[in-house]
């Protein structure tokens, strides 16, 4: 049902939807970006949420938000500065409007403005009234009263009422860009089947939002636009965040590989959404466990892949530094085992719903003695599926931990995917020690140096492991110095010796060679992406490389580096990325370090790319 | 229509590894080992399906003299290692080897926790009050007063009573042996290993380096029947050389007491029955201490509930019997899709 | 001679801090740290003496709340904090605040330490039976069943009870509260503090947004007197609407039941008089449970003994008297020296 | 009481005693580094014991060994290989007898070569018989027999007689290097006070031993020698292990803070000698705390330092590992604490008596996100006292945690030190805040950038602190983005900043250029330093350069490093220091790894440079 209204077209959209963490925010969010995903419109989404669980009522600290890019481009980013904030509250104005892009524009709920959720907020007078927004654009609109007119004969305390806000704004934004409200009522009747009341209530509420904008001449005001559908490749498409993604990969890495997973986790900010994905699917066999904290997590995944399991565990900075020490015994005992680790802003507590790659360290280098172990990072929500399959392959071929690295960003945002299929994706079976004959635990594979992975029930492998140094022949305990120098080199050529078995590094974006490259990993990989690409549509020379393979690097990779004349590396965190890479290469590599708990915006970049060509 | 092949049941000796056994010589650890050894024969255990996990410290060397599987794994992590085999493979019959520092010290919150879920296994806590491995420091199970390289004034902490804590913790199943009982500790291990669920059996161990003779106030010949008294589900809990001595409740002080039957109109009919399902009981016993009273072993508490990972495999059959072909596009194919046309 | 300069008394709102409460509207801890306010009002409390250590939790903002010294630490690792603290400063008044995933989950082990050490603190242990602060997960508390983001089945873990394992750990101070017994809990809080050691005080409170409700069972007004017994040392154990129902100990099976007095026969005289000395009866009471027995609250267990800070300095006093002037260049002399000329 | 027999004189000389780990070879070997000192040598020992308390006995795995190297001329380590090996039994002789220098001397206890015991050592047949020994010189003396008769007269057991195998060795070996014995018999006599029987039997066996020396006609053999007194700085002497010396250096550090010492520790190998001699010392009013893990153990010492004394853990790698999670805190709360870290060889518990140098990327990065600390490290024994102090004035100065980096051979080596008069030493008193005006927690000294200490227990400076990000002038919970990047920045500079107060590196040996430096850290300095005085001598252009602080870097050392050709890294691990400089200074930094659980030998590093130097 096109409504006739003239509509501006727009290549893309940044739209932040900011309230109160009771608002319902996160909500609307997700419901825009379902039905935007339906339109064709390619599209990425961050929430932005406190660390309180429900914090006052009006506050500053309690402000949630969920921005989307959408467009009929590809999308890189959730966007840097928004177009349009919507803003509930006095609190989320003031909270929010500083990222609002020039001449943007805010739609408000003015019937939220009274003088208390004013004073609540800081303000000390009205910035409706006091000029505040001058330099953009407004909609002043009191969607309080108008919701609660809406609903009126729903028979709704008056409370219950203006919880539906958010649905008469969504229905609002729904119109604004000619989105199809028919999902979000269906998607209502079904979440509120048990209470038709507040289904009928929440619909009337989305219907008059969507009212008001057919009706209130906002096509006139320049407020009514389309924006088309992005070219994707075809194919079957669902919106995911990387917790999901991630716990999918695991589910399939185990599949593919034939293994039973067990996966143990302590719960923690941003990881505990893998575990709850994961919880949610043992009619397909997966085995979680909660355990007492993070040492017991991974010591019950250690156990788990000693029997047999793929054994698995995820958790954050200061959970991943709890596990160091059980770590360091599946290096020394060389069994499979993934570590996922979601990064977030510290030290320490720190900023615990806010993002941060600063782990990097912590991962390569964060145990006792030498200790290498193979490290790979996500760099977007769907990436992380991969990554995740990726992970697993490389833990049981060579018989080592493979820590993960993802990020709060990449947790929680959520984007277009197309979902693969499974029965098309390679498998890695594997195959578990049967052979009694020549059989000795550390007898290591030609090839990948792995040892046999020879688990307890097998009738004639009987035999003990542990953390003490072990004969290289034998396994037997060995206190030998030659040995002992041979183990660490073994372990540490494992480990290396991954780099045979992974792509070359590749260019993302760009030429092989150059100016300037801008090397990435993780979750920058949008505001880089989308930046070189702007940069190299105005003629720049400057080529965008993603690193996937942490540790180790692909071979290749100093070569390449070589090749350009600057080597800029964006990360969230104070160069750890660039240690690495120094080191590694004696390339005079260097930083470009935010560390503000925000992901980069796509113009930090290119003002960073720019001062290094002088352009 | 099967032809079972008849299986042929091992000696003590089939359980022994090829590794030199690298016990101080004369620790009590050697007869422990000899103990298991019998009660792996006696239990019927197969080699291959037989799993020994133990965490850091003399005793944790356990693993290596056994030829079943074996992980000697990290300070005081070996009930979480082994809950993770468990739910890998709930077949496994998996044993628990620490010691008190390792258990109880490092490791105390595993223990709780382990024992709390009540996951399917043997935790064997070697208690030698001592640190042996590291050289002598007291361990949270030294008595006051202990001397050692780290309290060379004595110790002034209030130790932690293994059983006493097994049993706040929620174990279901706490018993108690001598390492030098050569007919009690198979017994009780074999009925730990009996019991489906975690079974927590503190055996006293002694290390003769570091803390020779701290048991010998129950355990030496000349006083230990009258200092140990060794319960049995459904008997009397008597005592001492000819029997003459058991314990009877007061009820007003709601405290054991030891009597001697025959004496101050004391009958045989005072003396309490033990039963083994009553956890007040249970942690009166435990509590017991010589010289007033004397150490109880044996099955100090055992009532089964349902174990942990049974449960969550009981789970995961009931989930998997709704959706009996786990199609896993399906599961990525769930909630919102919309397709992109070419 | 001296003239004591009489210190104003604070109110209870003197001991607010300045920082906005960052709880949920309506969470149950707004009642404990009224509580607390008013506890440290009529204790007489200095801010500057006063220390709150907390871990990672809802409960564990608690600190930021008071105008004392306050310490926003780690997860479950504020037990151990405290003790450095008490080391380091045995005049200091130290409380510390967790919460059940805090305290029992990761932290467990050093509840248990410090528990048989008996370091001289207050542990108020918030009990909401879920992860309120990661978003509703179960708890080691959480009862069987519950379904929380981690266990959409139900968990099928034997919860821990707080009460039982403290003292099962050797703690000797033990009692409970509810976060909205206006009086109740801050009598009790008093007690803890009264109490030299460690006192643990388990608060049963309310999280509305993750599990609201959970304690009904005994706290919600029409159930509460029949739910609830508040036990006092030296005081039969009764408890009901009219006080008419009480507690009676069933000496053959070594158990509590709960009788009408002047039902079939039961006289006040057999209703059980608490003794907060006795472990065994503690262990009793904090073992019963809705529907058939009530929910003791209160003193459960108090029995004081030497606290190990007060011990070391004991030893350290003892030792420095010994050697007055502790001249430290005598110390790099002990011991074989000799001398090179030039 | 000299004897007249004719003596070689000798420069220096390694002699090792090894033997069953009940045979007190421990003990002898101590003993007789104490009397090598009192005679005016300088000295290094080295003890290699097993992880095993008491092995049984004659096993291979069972063998103790104490090494030392004393001379007339400054002595840098215990010796490369032995030019005398005592071996007590068949076991011993089996796992010694391939360090010994060709040509070297054997002193085997032939009355304990029964066929039992060759057997036990796995000996197929006798080495003293079949031509075994043939590449060194021997003496086969049936100790045994001999101590039997010595002491025959004491009424010992035969068990008790053969203990005082080791006295009658110790006599010997004492004679042949002319030796005083009274310094012995007086400790005997002090030591078996309680039991004069044993006392007498020692000393007839000690002196039975020496006699058999002038009686022999050993001198004639040529194993009688004279070592000259080595030109020390004068002064007052003793012997010190790393572990006394670390404890002591944390004592006087403490004092001269004027603050108490909180020591909290879980024992682990080889780092609880620490905790044992400061649980000795209450009399000093020094608080020892065994805590009931490592976490425990680091969290009791941040509560110490929180309530205004000197917190200070001590720990192994496995042990570091655990106390990541908490130095984060540590570092996120910006409190003093010495952290110091006794490496041991691993991976996981790995080969815990053996000595390595890998934990120095787990001290540097091991944390989550961006942590930075201090890190210094200890050369010697007797530089461990030094470096505690060192450690214990930056710690609080700049409210910052501070690991020490030593290792097992540090911990158990023992080496000649000249006591320090500690009234002489600079003092660097604490002043903890008391002035309430103008407090803020977190408000940073200009200079230091260190935040107040204000103590619990002091009115008016209420306030609460914790590992939530903070903000940069109040102190309260923040979480602006800002803030955030700043804040992180600030912990950055302040660490990066005590390279301001640290002295510019020097060249312990050599030029300040040339064709190649040798750069070390920790206990390595004895090899290389000994390695490159050697090749000086030679005439090679090469230099020794020793590092204390490892992070930060010393801000002169790029340039240092830049003035010479190569530079070679000896380090006991796969190349971690090298790792930090060719990524601080893009330089190519050269390692030399060494991972066997053993020092360095000085002919390894010697090999190496000529090498380097082609020469
Ligand atoms: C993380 C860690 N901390 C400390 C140690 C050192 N350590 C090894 S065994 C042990 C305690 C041994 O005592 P216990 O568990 O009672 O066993 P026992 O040797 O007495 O049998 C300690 C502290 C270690 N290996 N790992
Ligand atoms: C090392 C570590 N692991 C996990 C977390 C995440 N975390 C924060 S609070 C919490 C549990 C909260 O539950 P509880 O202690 O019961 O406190 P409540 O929020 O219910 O008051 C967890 C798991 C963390 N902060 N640090
Ligand atoms: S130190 Fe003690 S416990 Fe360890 S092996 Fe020796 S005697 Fe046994
Ligand atoms: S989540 Fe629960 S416990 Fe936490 S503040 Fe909210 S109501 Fe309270
Ligand atoms: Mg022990
Ligand atoms: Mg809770």
């Amino acid at each position: 049902m096109p409504s006739l209204v003239p509509r501006e077209e727009l290549e893309a959209v940044v739209v932040r939807f900011a309230g109160d963490s009771g608002d319902g925010m996160q909500l609307i969010g997700g419901r825009f970006a379902q039905v935007t995903a339906l339109a064709g419109n390619d599209l990425a989404t961050f929430s932005d949420f406190p660390a309180e669980i429900r914090a006052p009522a009006g506050t500053t600290f309690g402000v949630s938000a969920y921005q989307i890019n959408f467009g009929s481009r590809v999308i890189k980013t959730s966007g840097d500065a928004p177009d349009v904030l919507v803003a509930m509250n006095p609190a989320a104005l003031r909270v929010e409007l500083e990222g609002l892009r020039d001449g943007g524009l805010v739609i408000v709920d003015s019937g939220a403005f009274t003088e208390r959720s004013l004073h609540k907020a800081g303000y000390e007078s009205n910035p409706l009234a006091d000029g505040g927004l001058a330099k953009y654009r407004t909609l002043e609109i009191d969607v309080s009263k108008l919701t609660l007119e809406a609903v009126k004969d729903s028979g709704l305390s008056r409370k219950e009422a203006l919880r539906c806000r958010n649905m008469w704004t969504l229905g609002l934004v729904s119109w604004m860009y000619g989105r199809d409200r028919q999902p979000t009522i269906d998607w209502l009747h079904e979440k509120f089947a048990a209470r038709p009341e507040l289904a009928a209530a929440n619909v009337a509420a989305l219907d008059a939002g969507h009212a008001f904008g057919e009706t209130a001449e906002l096509a006139e005001a320049g407020h009514a636009y389309t924006v088309e559908p992005a070219h994707l490749t075809p194919g079957l498409y669902r919106t995911v965040t990387g917790g999901e993604a991630l716990a999918w990969g695991l589910v399939i890495g185990a599949h593919l590989a034939g293994l039973k997973l067990v996966f143990s986790s302590y719960p923690i900010t941003p990881a505990s959404q893998v575990l709850h994905t994961l919880a949610n699917l043992r009619q397909y066999g997966v085995v979680t466990f909660q355990a007492e904290d993070e040492i017991a997590a991974i010591c019950a995944s250690i156990g788990a892949s000693y029997a047999g399991s793929l054994g698995v565990t995820s958790t954050s900075g200061p959970g991943l530094a709890l596990k160091a020490e059980a770590l360091g015994l599946a290096v020394s005992a060389e069994l499979p085992l993934v570590v996922v680790d979601s990064q977030r802003a510290g030290p320490s507590t720190g900023m615990p719903t806010k993002t941060e790659q600063s782990d990097l360290h912590q991962a390569v280098f964060g145990r006792s003695s030498d200790s290498p172990l193979v490290v790979v990072s996500a760099r977007s929500p769907s990436d992380c599926f991969e990554t995740a399959i990726e992970a697993v392959r490389i833990a049981i071929k060579y018989m080592t931990p493979v820590i993960v690295l993802s990020d709060t960003y990449i947790a929680n945002a959520a984007e277009p995917w197309m979902i693969p299929d499974v029965d098309g994706l390679p498998r890695f079976p594997v195959k578990h020690r049967t052979e009694p004959a020549g059989f000795h635990p550390y007898l290591r594979d030609a090839a990948t140096l792995a040892r046999p992975w020879a688990v307890p029930g097998t009738p004639g492998l009987e035999h003990r492991i542990g953390g003490l140094e072990k004969d290289f022949a034998s396994g037997d305990i060995s206190y030998d110095p030659a040995n002992h120098q041979r183990m660490t080199e073994a372990r540490a050529a494992k480990i290396a010796g991954v780099a045979d078995d992974i792509p070359p590094q590749g260019v993302e974006d760009g030429q092989q060679h150059g100016r300037l490259a801008v090397v990435g990993w993780g979750s920058t990989y949008g505001p880089i992406s989308r930046a070189v690409g702007n940069l190299r549509d105005e003629g720049l020379d400057v080529s965008h490389i993603h690193i996937r393979h942490i540790w180790p690097l692909p071979k290749n990779l100093g070569d390449l580096l070589g090749c350009f004349e600057h080597v800029l590396v964006p990360e969230m965190n104070t160069g750890q990325l660039t240690t690495l890479l120094r080191s590694a290469y004696l390339a005079p590599v260097e930083g470009l370090n935010k560390v503000s708990g925000q992901p980069f915006r796509i113009a930090e970049i290119e003002a960073a790319i720019r001062t290094r060509l002088g352009a | 229509m099967h032809s079972v092949m008849p299986v042929e049941k091992l000696a003590p000796q089939d359980f022994a590894s090829d590794q030199e056994v690298r016990w101080c010589p004369g620790c009590g650890d050697y007869a422990i080992l000899k103990a298991l050894l019998r009660t792996l024969a006696e239990i019927g255990a197969t080699k291959e399906k037989t799993v020994f996990i133990s965490g850091i410290g003399c005793a944790s060397r356990f693993p290596y003299y056994i030829s079943s599987y074996g992980f000697h794994t990290i300070h005081g992590r070996a009930p979480a290692i082994a809950t993770g085999v468990k739910l890998a493979n709930p077949d496994l019959d998996v044993w628990v080897v620490v010691g008190d520092g390792d258990g109880l010290s490092i490791g105390g919150n595993h223990m709780l926790h382990v024992l709390r879920r009540n996951v399917d296994m043997q935790i064997l806590l070697f208690n030698n009050e001592v640190y042996g491995l590291t050289k002598g420091q007291y361990s949270p199970t030294s008595r006051m007063g202990t001397r050692s390289p780290s309290t060379p004034q004595g110790s002034v902490e209030n130790p932690v009573s293994a059983a006493a804590f097994a049993l706040g913790s929620g174990g279901r199943f706490v018993a108690r042996s001598v390492d030098t009982l050569r007919d009690h500790l198979p017994e009780v291990l074999k009925r730990a290993h009996a019991h489906r669920g975690a079974s927590f059996v503190e055996i006293f161990q002694n290390c003769l380096v570091y803390n020779d003779g701290v048991f010998a106030d129950f355990t030496a010949k000349e006083v230990a029947a009258d200092a140990q008294i060794h319960v049995a589900h459904g008997r009397p809990l008597v005592f001492g050389a000819d029997r003459g001595r058991g314990l009877r409740l007061n009820p007003g002080a709601i405290e054991l007491e030891a009597v001697t039957i025959g004496e101050d109109g004391v009958r045989e009919a005072d003396v309490l029955v033990h039963d083994e399902t009553n956890r007040t009981l249970a942690t009166m016993l435990a509590a017991m201490e010589p010289p007033h009273l004397p150490v109880a072993l044996g099955v100090l508490y055992c009532d089964p509930a349902p174990s942990y990972e049974r449960s969550v495999m009981a789970q995961i059959d009931e989930a998997t019997s709704r959706l009996p072909n786990g199609d896993l596009n399906a599961l990525l194919r769930q909630g919102h899709t919309w397709r992109v046309e070419a």
